[in-house]
């Protein structure tokens, strides 16, 4: 198998998802020869001219008229720049997109991927560095993906594209530049399985997006100092796969749940209660604990931004002081 | 008049639907029999009546809060909507939307909604999606005064100003939005004059007279179809009832009431249908008691329906 | 001490500000003559006039209006005529209310309460009957209260106008019309604070807005039933009086959090969370339970709206079912 | 010309000002000594310059992205500008902001904004407290062509249409939004048209002539201090560099790029002070020489200033 970018994953799952269906096409602002502020549809104008509505500057009518396309039939992935200005779309994400299959009795279909980079790491500030995944994750009617390898991208946003329900697609902004094995061609990833990145015995690591490859990292360093730290990636906050988390915990007995959100309300709480609420109860050795973003807004100045977040030592010094406490 | 007397007929006998459902859901409502809320659209049945008759059954609508009359006119069973209302599982929504929420696929309603400007966007969507297939048919999105102050509307024109879509922005101008008089939260006398903040043309009409009604939006559909484009029309009516269930009206006289029922768009076709000799006062009568009987039918539909049940409450919630 | 209605004690409150502080004002759509559709400011017109700004229906500008008169010093109440509203708003409450003043390093202060009435029960469907506090709590910089009784309403509102961040101030709408004690003239209740509604001793029963008098009756007819259960009403999320809480559990060993809420990643899963990660996890004798709103849209039809949030009778079964199982 | 040399003279060093901190900011842009992103003003100086020249030093503005330019202009201290840019505790948001943040309340700036159109409500909240209070303050609102088409621009512009506000939006044209052309993102040729949308008055200027944005904005200014409430203005312009770092301008040509750099506003104000014999080409020399030393200094503050401490992370929260 061939190493590709994050980024270029997502593309090559966008343009085959373009080929294969002619009800895909992508609205968004600076889509087209600009290529989007990241970078993802880079090179796909002109080719694809037709499938990249370039839109004024309109979020909540982006996802409003995403939502309209849907319903008669098409199948729009939306491309928000930064998941911070889907705060301008709440309206028809929120009361729109997530309710209208149920308010109608299942007359409706929403059949919509809105793609959005989210996260911090890169100097962008308060207003354009959140992951709000567990505000999107509490809203029945979503689905919630943040894919956090190559592989995983392109197969989770095929079956995002081919899905019948919106889903929230949350790519971090740090993953883009990254490189994992992708096969060619079409595949897919199911939305709501968690996967097993790495086997291990001593203590479950229940990590998502950005937090995957700092996890994994933790629990190599931790492997050296004698601890054999399961990571799973959860992938999909909803459907959340509770089976292999719960299975993981019963196994090791001990977790940590590590996230890029603020801690308060944050989707780690969730991963906790489920955990709690159900047989792993019985079998934990250790209270889970959470790990996650400071509940501040992220600041500008490097030192401070990098405070903000779970760094891979923040990872292992968790796994570590549970074990020293035991 | 150029309309064949089917076509007038037709429109004589929607307006007395949505006028006989929409008293026959506030007395169901005064009796406690209607749960939530109800906006309705008694004196404004000219707008979507008129509209929707320059339609084709596979064009699109987005309707609203006060949704009743779009969706009768463009065609619903009055059947499934009382069931709705009732909240039965008979119901276009399977009792899970309610009044707010009705929505009717086979006949290319997209739905009502119960957030002001809620429709907006989505229309605009429904057309882009005719654009990018070529597939001919119209959006008409009605909505009202008061939506002409939100975002979406801005956003949405805007939209379908540089991308030339075939849709047509139905604004159902009744003077208020709930008790707010147009004067007071619109910057602009007429919300047509928006139109030139989109490039689209900006039409007035007067909207207690079905056939204007029909004749503007007639002329903006045959604009849509020929890809020049979207057209903005303010509908001026008034709504005769209280904003929802209970409203006192204290933000508007009596008088102002009384002299708006005088142009009732009801009375004025029928007038206009016996003096031009398209129809008789027994045909006309004929109509009205036929709709009475629907109106009946449609209340024992609903009433002798199954409510759906619990067990089933979180169906739907995915596709 | 006279009885009063929440909603006669609330519109007390917004009247004292008023008198109080010249810089205390409203906005929201009908709030004048029609006195609001809830009828909070019924009366008030027209000798507060000019206190009472009534807007069009442009909810995004409400809210950015009132923050940017609160920069400038003055003390803005914003009505938002159903907590559903609040995401057309999203922007200017989390991007801008939220975080101006970290993002300038305390240079701005935010003081505005946004009110609305939350929750379902009233027949208005899934686009009016949204109860949506975890989705604020998850924001840093905001605070978030929702007061159950016409005391603490009273009493908070003050609070929350006299405070210089931006709160969010939930009410559910079946409350508006409950009765209770409430004093004469000026009091406040402080925000953060939890407050123990009932005491006892079998098991805590930890509750926010209408689900406190639920859990009050439910508590009173399991005392027949000789399970004394402790009620705390949480009022305030943000910020949270977790000593109450954890204080409770380790006293009684047990609890259930019940919230109107979606329960996914609802503020339910906070606290049970924030008790696990405490020292009451030693002292619990069962898991604690959630018992939350059902995670979908609320239906129209009034026997499924009922199902779709905790009743007094879910309360009761779900702390017996403890008992009985233990 | 009518004005004294001294405000002459005042707006040409700060157009210089501006100029200069941009372009300094670009050179530790690319040296890596500045994180985040950036977007500079360059070739738009006369905008803001001309606009808060015709301002009180009480009166306020909200600014933008783009907002370097106003900070300035409103009389920001560059030392604390730059400093911010740099991360440090002595910024004007003690490095927690950075560049799209910057806030200067001792100049009534009430801030630039990451949001676009994030600012056009809360400058028409700070109007609406100046005549709830009756201050006779007026607000500047800026924003960019791409800004006009959110739905903020258009609820915000309704709000100070009816309630008559002291508020002053001065559109930026610069012809792109990031990379997206006006004629493709927006509906109308001028966003000045607009206006009669809210019954108020719409202005074209020249951006890039500092005068006549002063001129246009003074008197949009007396109007609203009169309580004649408020005025659209849009300022064409250009901006010459990329939308924010690393920007390989495909979406426009050289030669526009070209064209546009012909008329630098601090060159056509420069030349008209010459020629009008208000002032020498050594008095100019000598301004260009003192902005260097303050550009110099400022870096030499911001580059000695401590960072924030870590363990200060989670101040300033709340108040
Ligand atoms: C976003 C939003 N804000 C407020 C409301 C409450 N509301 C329902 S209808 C209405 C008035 C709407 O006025 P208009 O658009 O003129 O329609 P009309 O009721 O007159 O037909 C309001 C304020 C809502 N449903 N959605
Ligand atoms: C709500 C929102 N959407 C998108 C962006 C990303 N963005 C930043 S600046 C910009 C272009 C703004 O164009 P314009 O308003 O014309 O200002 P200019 O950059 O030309 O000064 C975009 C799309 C944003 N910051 N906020
Ligand atoms: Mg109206
Ligand atoms: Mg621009």
């Amino acid at each position: 198998m061939v190493e590709k970018l994050y980024i270029d994953a997502l593309a090559e799952a966008i343009r085959e998802e373009f080929e294969r269906d002619e009800n895909v096409f992508m609205m968004g602002e600076d889509i087209g020869i600009y290529g989007g502020a990241f970078g993802v549809t880079k090179g796909m104008y002109p080719k694809y001219k037709d499938k990249l509505i370039e839109t004024p500057i309109s979020e909540a009518s982006i996802v409003g008229a995403a939502v309209g396309a849907a319903l008669v039939g098409m199948r729009p992935i939306v491309e928000i720049m930064f998941a911070d200005f889907m705060m301008d779309a709440m309206e028809w994400i929120v009361n729109q997109a997530a309710k209208l299959r149920y308010m109608t009795g299942g007359q409706l279909k929403v059949p919509l991927v809105i793609r959005a980079p989210m996260g911090s790491g890169t100097g962008a500030a308060a207003q354009h560095s959140q992951s709000l995944p567990a505000m999107f994750a509490h809203i029945p009617g979503l689905k919630v993906v943040m894919p956090a390898t190559p592989y995983d991208v392109k197969g989770l946003l095929k079956s995002a594209v081919r899905d019948d329900n919106p889903v929230i697609f949350l790519e971090h902004k740090l993953l883009y530049w990254t490189k994992g094995e992708v096969p060619e061609g079409d595949y897919t990833v199911p939305l709501g399985k968690a996967a097993v990145k790495k086997e291990g015995k001593d203590i479950t690591i229940i990590a998502g997006s950005i937090m995957v490859p700092r996890s994994i990292e933790a629990a190599q360093k931790l492997k050296e100092e004698g601890i054999d730290a399961e990571v799973i990636d959860i992938r999909s906050l909803v459907p959340m796969d509770t089976e292999t988390i719960i299975n993981s915990v019963i196994k090791t007995g001990r977790a940590i749940i590590v996230e890029d959100d603020n801690k308060n309300n944050g989707w780690g709480a969730e991963v906790l209660s489920k955990l709690i609420e159900s047989d792993a109860f019985d079998y934990l050795d250790y209270p889970i604990q959470r790990l996650a973003g400071k509940d501040v807004p992220i600041p500008y100045n490097p030192q401070l931004e990098r405070a903000a977040v779970p760094q891979v030592e923040d990872i292992i010094h968790t796994v570590k002081a549970i074990f020293n406490k035991e | 008049m150029e309309l064949s007397k089917e076509k007038l007929l037709w429109m004589y006998k929607k307006m007395v639907q949505i006028r006989q459902f929409e008293l026959k859901v506030d007395e169901l409502f005064k009796k406690n029999m209607i749960w939530g809320t109800c906006h309705l659209y008694v004196g404004e049945e000219a707008t979507a009546v008129g509209a929707c008759a320059a339609l084709d059954s596979t064009d699109y609508i987005t309707s609203t809060h006060r949704g009743h009359g779009h969706t009768i006119a463009k065609g619903a069973d009055l059947k499934r909507m009382m069931a709705e209302l009732l909240g039965k599982e008979t119901g276009y929504c399977k009792g899970r939307g309610g009044s707010m929420h009705i929505v009717d696929v086979s006949t290319g309603n997209l739905g009502a909604n119960g957030i002001v400007a809620g429709g907006i966007p989505i229309a605009t969507g429904a057309a882009l999606a005719s654009k990018l297939r070529n597939d001919g048919r119209v959006t008409v999105c009605f909505f009202g005064d008061g939506a002409a102050n939100t975002g979406a509307f801005h956003e949405s024109l805007n939209m379908a100003g540089i991308w030339k879509l075939p849709a047509i922005y139905i604004c159902e101008n009744n003077l208020y939005g709930m008790s707010n008089p147009v004067s007071k939260s619109t910057a602009v006398k007429d919300i047509a004059t928006r139109a030139v903040s989109y490039n689209i043309p900006g039409e007035i009409v007067d909207g207690n007279d079905v056939l204007e009604v029909y004749e503007v939006v007639k002329k903006a559909v045959e604009r849509a179809r020929k890809g020049e484009g979207a057209t903005l029309i303010e509908s001026k009516t008034y709504r005769w009832l209280g904003h929802s269930k209970s409203d006192p009206r204290v933000y508007r006289t009596r008088e102002e009431e009384e002299e708006w029922k005088k142009k009732d768009p009801i009375k004025r076709l029928g007038e206009r249908l016996l003096s031009e000799n398209v129809a008789t006062q027994q045909e006309l009568n004929q109509i009205e008691e036929e709709v009475a009987k629907e109106i009946e039918e449609a209340y024992q539909f609903a009433i002798n329906s199954p409510d759906p049940k619990v067990e089933d409450l979180a169906k739907y919630v995915y596709a």
